[in-house]
């Protein structure tokens, strides 16, 4: 038993207890424990095996820089690998394990790697592995592959809900340690509206740790003395658990709050992680300082820790890391370890202090070594002695636990994510954050200061500061005193010199001094260039413990200051996030709005399949009982249609109603055929192009009154139309009176198509729409019987009779039973958007899939519709250059496979009979293919090089992707009625 | 010095204390015979191929930065070969060939790594579209297959089958798609270039193109002036600051494409996973255990090389949706990369009006695949004065004589590409 | 700008309420303007690092388009204007 | 054929599992409501916000600097459209385009800030005050009727996605939802 718990003291509840397995090992804490100190109230230091070296690992910090101490916590769906012991909350029946080890912590197979350490360099796998270059992929890839990574993700469903949410504020402050919490008084008191994020369980930061007195009270008592204060301000938010992980543009700041990540059994009813965009006027960074290891031999022996993370686990968690503990320091942080263990009993080994002189005292009793060194330790699992070295003197030391501090580096991440470079400070020996402008400012240990007095001070006085800002005065908070603080600065000690083993840097990713010089050696001397070529700073803690040293080692290389060499870049996340929180609930079916049509319940009750189509669902086809196969449904809905009448569902085409006294002449200007003499009642086909020619989208548009029309887009393209329609007149001609809004929603529009059309659907209207009264291409407002207004319009893409009826949406249902009860005596079906794709390839109507953003409108045929006469409309002029007009462009043809039985399919290419296949000889491809049900047999419609001049030739169809190949005769793209006499019946 | 096994025992022997630097660091001379700006992949590559492939003696490559600091540096490191246009599948699949090759090319291991990339459908038309592209890759050469649903499952047990918004409906697949270390290509194409003589200048930013009589004569750098007989521009990510230094007007806009990389896991995802209908997400596993992964656009001009918080929500929800296992999984890191957006999606490797200065620009976000293609070609346009067959229709007045190579589609707007 | 929007009609709204088409300094040509005005209207780009004017629409919220004039290296927007008005400015 | 034909409401079938009585925090679905879209030109933008001001039991809700919807629980579409034609607007009916909610509740402004981006404190998002916006991200309008209490007209397509989405993010402070009128 070395580490253990402490009879009294502490902030943890000790009227409940929680228990918790490590590796199966069942173990107990207290609420208030994170696991890394419970483990280590149960002497359970070692906890991890490195990235490379499978050396055994233990914990070293008392935070979210943890580089070791990560394990796997959790089962199933719930299993979350790589997560920081030091940070993570315990709960009843929490289930830990360790990683990175086989077949157990203690016995490490990989461990072996460590024999082979000096052919593992920095890059040494840049210079093997290369023959045979077969046994890459098969060999040792796979080798190297099982040995990285670290914890194992499962691949089960996670059981549990996250969410997202904004907030607002005047003053968000990160970090609520001594100066975070004075600046949330200063704001909140003066009724601003203040969130004030951290990312512990508890408020509080640095006081929860520290065994000096504020005022009258202990450090932690004053702490939250403070909270209850600012939780009883209603303009505060705190939100404890909460990481700020990124600083993003316009003062919005990313955050994770932990919800229920700390609970046995998530409830449903809320998430387990949330997601939060803040919203910021001003922001205070409080985050605090980050103790920086010292760079010896075997620094990273279990039990080697940061002295800071010591006195967390004394003072917080009322654990003891060992009984015997040693103490390695540059500056007072040891110091005050070595008085804070004093003061609970626990016996210093000594401190060993790298300074030659300093102003710090040992607690009595208590040997400094100054100017010695730690050049190694000893101990298999842990530390049992340390090999001092001072004026050349060997001196073994025995310990079980050593407590390090270099120095501390200001947590300056955020501020650095814009693009602003960290600034070396020769004053402080660290880097502080660049000056970002007042929207955002550095506070306490953050921007470099020492003692809590001064943090506190320093919190006050930029909330003041932020808030003089923002047109705000504040009374001064007046700050007590603190009681027994002692000198905390310290010298720089970039390593220590006489290593006898490895002196990690970087101890997650294993990468020691000698890569910094083996990557100097190779040139790779930029700081960018060494972090890429050791990975030193590329493992999960982002080099948060180790970036400062290697920086320090690797200028002292070169023989110039850290400032020199400067900083690699900080980036989000500040600590890893996991996807669950920043997707939110857009998972699963919910993972993109799902629209309806105001006929899906007609659908659906029809027998409908449903297909995604964008956001919407579609009936892609209505099953009846017997019907095996969705082609035996299509094809008993296309000759139903050709032979008596069908009701589809187009509900979701884009609809936008234009009005304005230029309505006309703007139309005119966006379709590519005429529109501006279209008659009032009329409907016209109409082609948009963007503006460098090629084809954009297809439609309808019918004249309603004089200076009012609706046009109808694609279902595809009905937002990007309607966008493109609004540029127009905005941009191009806002002096144009034209007004249009969307009303898509507003209509359920169904297509009643078929020889019988015409006897249904009279028998709903009360108009005349007899072919003399209502002609092809009619369009007029009409009344339902039942007194509802529809408007109808005589429009078919099937090539059949056919109307399109639009009623207000909430009677599209009714509307839709009524006419399929008026239709059933003339054998009515309801048919799908498969059904309708297969009526418009026999009939040769393009879609997308010909208009597919490289087609112009002749390529398809339609080059009529492209307005010689018209002075301008977009696309007119870059539809004319020389490639779009080029003779050996394909153009739409129509196919029929000469053996009537192949199927033809959309993607297979088009050869001259024998043709090689290549790219040279390829002559076209299949847009379009079908079973045509009328002709019985495979048809497509196919972009072909001049295809309009090769009616009648036979090309070969190739689909090498499927293994066909065989003769097709190419023809007109209309198959069925080519003299359109259906349309006008 | 040649890297080996034998290479690695030696000097470990010996305290792995004699290595040997990877390239120099020369001070540049008065004149070169060619200058490369830009040490990213393609200038270092198209230095390398020069050298190399075209006896051209007396090259310098100017990098403003340390090489590799561009988008060399910030992509997902895939390589894949699936374009369908003329013009485009011939050229990415020489890219692909000579990437088999590299290793032995370079004497340097850049963990060429075959993994296959499943791009899956969603959709009829999808799947029509991918065939089309299928068909033509393998009329060209390469090689691409169409799996239906079943196949996809067998394969990927992992994605979401069952509770999907926007259900798989099948995969394309290219087999010898996958990945490659980034970096490591940018080192070994540096190390090789430098043992034939290359002078790797980093460190050097090219603030001005000096010409007369209508032809460059030289460079004005941070270094000095330094003159050349041709220049050839590589500067992705600044292609329009750099080719306006010499009068070009470009059908280029620059855009931000964030990508990310989660904690080191154990081996999870074996195959490059491309998602690209109803959401956009693409994944892979590194050898060293990170999952890398991206998706679309900011969608606004950026050259600031960090995005949005927006961007980075859509990503990871596309992600979940697809693989709903990432849910526990962390993202650690993000960053940003510069894409010179081209006006139909497809690079540009070109003469310039002005005789002796040449492009290799425009990469969208296809340019890391590209490297070994884009650097012997490059050199082949340089060296030759001429295109390389299959960069021949990569040229710079495709646009105005209309003869665009719209892989997507979406028309002139650079951020729909 | 890359997170907020200040759009002139509604205030402050996220990134994800608008679209982007491009650049707005380039200007509709006259149907009697030369090819290469037109080519050069549809292809050629200025791509500046720094100050640059961009069409955003702020579809989700007014429908309005906007030119949003900002830095595209630090971000910061400068000001944002309907594209009407800025259209009509234009043609005076 | 003589026929009777039924309106149907775009969350009819969708609304279950809620007792009838509202708990604190409620959403409520308006059956009824007439909704007409109204645009005018640039030039009349102004008159045109006060004269829809004065319309008679009925609100008009910002969707742009030249668009706004009148909403209204007792009049028809029918004679709101006629109240445009004296503005010299262009109108057209949306009521059947258009789903009406209305969610109040004391944390009304914690179950919005799930769904919208924009600060709903009543400095920045005052009571009267509507704007088209993404919620949940869909485009629809919101309006503040009072402090706890918001309006949201949305295109009927998206209706059944925004109720199920807000009853989602509800779920924390018991929301309840039921039809009204």
């Amino acid at each position: 038993m070395t580490s253990f718990r402490l009879s009294s003291g502490g902030l943890v509840s000790r009227a409940k207890p929680l228990a918790f397995t490590f590796d199966g090992r069942t173990m107990r804490g207290f609420e208030g424990d994170t696991l890394a100190a419970a483990m280590l109230a149960n002497d359970q230091m070692l906890v991890g095996r490195s990235f490379k070296y499978h050396r055994p690992r233990g914990i070293v910090t008392a935070g979210s820089s943890e580089p070791n101490a990560l394990v796997t916590i959790g089962s199933g769906g719930r299993a979350e690998p790589n997560t920081r012991a030091t940070v993570a909350e315990i709960y009843q029946g929490m289930v830990a394990t360790s990683q990175n080890r086989w077949p157990s912590l203690k016995f490490d197979i990989g461990a072996l790697n460590s024999l082979l350490s000096p052919f593992l360099g920095a890059g040494f796998y840049y210079k093997t592995f290369m023959w045979p270059s077969a046994f890459w992929e098969k060999l040792y890839e796979p080798l190297i592959r099982r040995a990285a990574g670290l914890g194992r993700a499962s691949f089960e469903a996670d059981p549990d809900r996250y969410e997202k949410a904004w907030a607002h504020c005047d003053l968000l402050i990160v970090g609520a340690g001594p100066a975070g919490l004075m600046a949330a008084l200063t704001a909140g008191r003066a009724g601003l509206r203040v969130i004030l994020a951290d990312e512990d369980f508890r408020l509080g930061g640095s006081l929860l740790s520290e065994a000096v007195a504020i005022g009258d009270q202990p450090a932690s008592e004053f702490a939250s003395s403070v909270i209850a204060e600012l939780a009883s301000l209603p303009s505060v938010t705190l939100m404890p658990r909460t990481t700020v992980f990124g600083w993003y543009d316009d003062m919005v700041f990313g955050a994770v709050e932990g919800v229920q990540k700390h609970v046995s059994v998530p409830s449903s009813d809320r998430p387990v992680e949330r997601l939060w965009r803040i919203v910021a006027k001003r922001a205070i960074l409080a985050t605090g300082a980050e103790e920086r290891p010292l760079v010896f031999g075997g620094n990273d022996r279990p039990g080697v820790m940061m002295a800071g993370a010591v006195r967390t686990y004394l003072n917080r968690h009322a654990v003891a890391v060992g009984k015997r503990v040693a103490i390695f320091t540059n500056g007072g942080s040891g110091y005050r370890a070595a008085r804070d263990l004093a003061a609970q009993g626990i016996e210093i080994a000594a401190i060993i202090d790298g300074r030659a002189a300093s102003t710090n005292e040992a607690p009595a009793g208590v040997r400094v070594m100054r100017g010695g060194s730690v050049v190694a330790t000893r101990g298999r699992h842990r530390i049992e002695a340390l090999i001092a070295e001072r004026s050349g003197y060997d001196e073994t030391i025995a310990c079980d636990a050593l407590a390090m501090s270099g120095g501390w580096s200001p947590v300056i991440q955020l501020a650095c994510q814009r693009g602003g470079k960290p600034v070396w400070s020769e004053d402080r020996q660290a880097f502080l954050a660049p000056d970002v402008g007042p929207q955002l400012r550095m506070a306490g240990a953050a921007a470099g200061e020492e003692s809590i007095a001064v943090c506190m001070r320093h919190g006050r006085d930029q909330a003041r500061a932020a808030l003089a800002d923002l047109g705000v005065s504040v009374p001064l908070v007046v700050i007590p005193g603190v009681e027994g603080e002692t000198d905390g600065s310290f010298s720089p000690l970039w390593y220590v010199p006489g290593a006898r083993d490895k002196a990690f840097v970087d101890f997650q990713n294993d990468v020691h001094v000698k890569d910094f010089g083996l990557a100097q050696r190779e040139g790779f001397g930029h700081i960018e260039h060494t972090k890429r070529y050791t990975t030193a700073g590329m493992a999960t803690d982002q080099g948060k413990l180790g970036n400062v040293n290697a920086i320090g080692i690797v200028a002292g290389m070169g023989g110039v200051s850290p400032a020199d060499l400067g900083t690699t870049t900080f980036r989000p996340f500040y600590t890893p996030v996991s996807f669950g929180a920043l997707a939110g609930a857009e998972v699963a079916e919910r993972a993109k709005p799902v629209r309806r049509s105001p006929l899906h319940e007609w659908a659906k009750k029809n027998g409908a399949v449903f297909v995604e189509s964008g956001l919407w669902h579609r009936s892609a086809w209505f099953s009846l009982p017997g019907e095996k196969t969705w082609r035996e449904s299509v094809d008993r809905e296309v000759l139903n249609v050709r032979a008596n009448v069908g009701l589809c569902d187009v509900s979701t085409l884009g609809k936008i109603e234009v009005f304005g006294k230029d309505a006309a002449e703007f139309l005119n200007r966006i379709y590519s055929n005429a529109m501006l003499r279209l008659p009032v009642g009329k409907a016209r086909y109409g082609l948009m192009l963007r503006e460098d020619g090629v084809v954009f989208d297809d439609g309808t548009v019918s004249r309603l009154g004089e200076d009012h029309f609706v046009v109808t887009t694609t279902t595809a393209y009905a937002g990007e139309a309607m966008s493109h329609m609004e540029f127009a007149a905005q941009t191009f001609w806002p002096e144009l009176d034209v007004r249009f809004v969307s009303v898509s929603d507003q209509w359920a529009q169904m297509s009643l198509a078929g020889p019988r059309a015409r006897d249904v659907m009279s028998q709903l209207v009360e108009d005349d729409i007899s072919n003399e009264a209502f002609p092809f291409l009619g369009v007029r407002e009409v009344a339902l019987k039942g007194g509802v207004r529809a408007r109808l319009f005589r429009i078919s893409f099937s090539g059949e009779l056919a109307y399109e009826l639009a009623v207000p949406a909430g009677y599209g249902e009714a509307v839709a039973d009524a006419l399929m009860e008026a239709g059933s005596k003339h054998g009515i079906c309801p048919y799908g958007v498969e059904a309708l794709n297969v009526l418009r390839i026999e009939k040769g109507h393009v879609t997308h899939s010909e208009l597919d953003g490289r087609t112009t409108a002749d390529d398809v045929g339609l080059g009529r519709m492209v307005s010689g006469q018209k002075p301008d409309f977009i696309g007119k002029r870059l539809s004319t250059r020389f490639g779009l007009t080029a003779a050996d462009r394909t153009q739409l043809v129509g196919l029929k496979p000469v053996d009537r039985a192949k199927e033809l399919k959309a993607g297979a290419h088009l050869l001259k009979e024998g043709a090689k296949p290549s790219t040279v000889n390829d002559q076209g491809h299949i847009t379009s293919a079908c079973h045509s049900p009328v002709l019985g047999h495979s048809i497509a419609l196919a972009m072909l090089k001049s295809g309009r001049e090769r009616f009648g030739e036979k090309v070969v169809v190739w689909d090498g992707l499927r293994g066909e190949e065989f003769q097709a005769e190419v023809c007109s793209p209309v198959f069925v009625d080519p003299q359109n006499r259906k349309l006008h019946l | 010095m040649r890297y080996s096994a034998f290479s690695i025992v030696k000097q470990a022997l010996s305290g792995n204390r004699n290595w040997a630097p990877a390239w120099r660091e020369p001070q540049p001379k008065a004149h070169y015979d060619v200058i490369i700006v830009g040490g990213g992949a393609h200038g270092l590559a198209t230095a390398y191929y020069l050298a190399k492939e075209f006896s051209t003696a007396n090259i310098a490559v100017l990098e403003k930065s340390y090489i590799g600091s561009g988008n060399a540096g910030r992509n997902t490191t895939i390589i894949r070969s699936n374009y369908m246009l003329p013009g485009n599948s011939a050229f990415y699949e020489l890219s692909l060939k000579l990437w088999e090759g590299l290793e032995r090319e370079l004497n340097y291991n850049a963990m060429v790594s075959q993994r296959g990339m499943v791009y899956l459908i969603h959709s009829d038309s999808q799947r029509d579209a991918m065939a089309r592209a299928g068909n033509a890759m393998l009329m060209n050469g390469s090689d691409a297959e169409l799996l239906d649903r079943e196949q996809v499952r067998r394969l990927l047990p992992y994605l979401n089958y069952d509770h999907a918004r926007f259900p798989i409906l099948g995969a394309f697949v290219q087999r010898r798609a996958g990945t490659v270390r980034h970096d490591a290509v940018v080192w070994g194409y540096a190390r090789a270039a430098d043992s034939r003589g290359v002078d790797i200048i980093q460190d050097c930013e090219v603030t001005a193109i000096r010409r007369q009589d209508g032809l460059v004569t030289g460079v004005e750098t941070s270094k000095g002036f330094i003159g050349c007989n041709k220049l050839a521009l590589a500067t992705a990510g600044n292609t329009s600051t750099v080719g306006r230094m010499a009068g070009l007007d470009l059908p280029i806009e620059s855009h931000v494409l964030q990508a990310f990389v989660s904690e080191g896991l154990k081996p999870l995802i074996d195959h490059v996973i491309i998602y690209g209908t109803g959401g956009h997400f693409y994944i892979s596993q590194s050898d060293k255990g990170g999952l890398v992964f991206g998706a679309d656009l900011d969608g606004y001009s950026s050259y600031a090389q960090r995005g949005n918080l927006a961007a980075v929500e859509s990503t990871m929800a596309d992600g979940v949706a697809l693989i709903p296992g990432l849910s526990r999984v962390r993202a650690l890191r993000a960053w940003g990369g510069i894409m010179d957006m081209t006006m139909d999606g497809s690079p540009i490797i070109d003469r310039t009006p002005v005789d002796n200065l040449y492009l290799n620009g425009g990469w969208c976000y296809g340019g890391f695949k590209a490297t070994p293609a884009s650097g012997f070609c490059f050199a082949h346009l340089i060296a030759r004065n001429e295109p390389h067959p299959v960069a021949r229709l990569l040229r710079l007045d495709r646009f105005e004589r209309g003869f665009p190579l719209d892989e997507g589609g979406k028309g002139p707007q650079p951020n729909l590409q | 700008m890359a997170s907020l929007i200040k759009c002139p009609h509604c205030g402050v709204r996220p990134r994800e309420e608008f679209s982007v088409r491009g650049d707005a300094s380039v200007v509709r040509p006259s149907p009697a303007a030369s090819d290469e005005e037109w080519h050069r209207y549809v292809h050629i780009r200025e791509n500046p690092r720094g100050p640059y004017r961009e069409h955003w629409q702020h579809a989700a919220g007014c429908r309005r388009w906007l030119v949003v004039h900002r830095n595209n290296v630090t971000h910061e927007v400068y000001d944002v204007m309907d594209a009407a008005t800025v259209a009509k400015e234009v043609a005076q | 054929m003589s026929l009777s034909l039924q309106n149907r409401h775009a969350l009819e079938g969708h609304i279950s599992g809620f007792s009838s009585f509202s708990n604190a925090n409620h959403l409520s679905i308006v059956r009824g409501v007439a909704v007409i879209s109204i645009l005018v030109q640039p030039q009349r933008a102004e008159d045109a916000r006060r004269a829809l001001a004065t319309i008679a039991e009925s609100s008009a809700r910002s969707c742009g600097p030249f668009e706004w919807l009148i909403v209204s629980e007792t009049r028809s579409a029918d004679s709101l459209l006629q109240e445009a034609i004296s503005l010299d607007a262009a109108s057209v009916d949306q009521s059947d385009g258009r789903v009406v909610m209305r969610i109040a509740g004391p944390d009304v402004r914690r179950i919005l800030g799930k769904c919208v981006a924009v600060d709903l404190h009543p400095d920045s998002f005052a009571e009267g005050y509507s704007a088209n916006l993404l919620i949940a991200r869909i485009g629809a309008n919101l309006a503040r009727l009072a402090g706890d209490c918001f309006e949201i007209v949305v295109d009927r397509s998206n209706a059944v996605w925004l109720f199920e989405e807000l009853v989602a993010r509800g779920r924390e402070f018991d929301l309840s939802a039921g039809f009204v009128g």
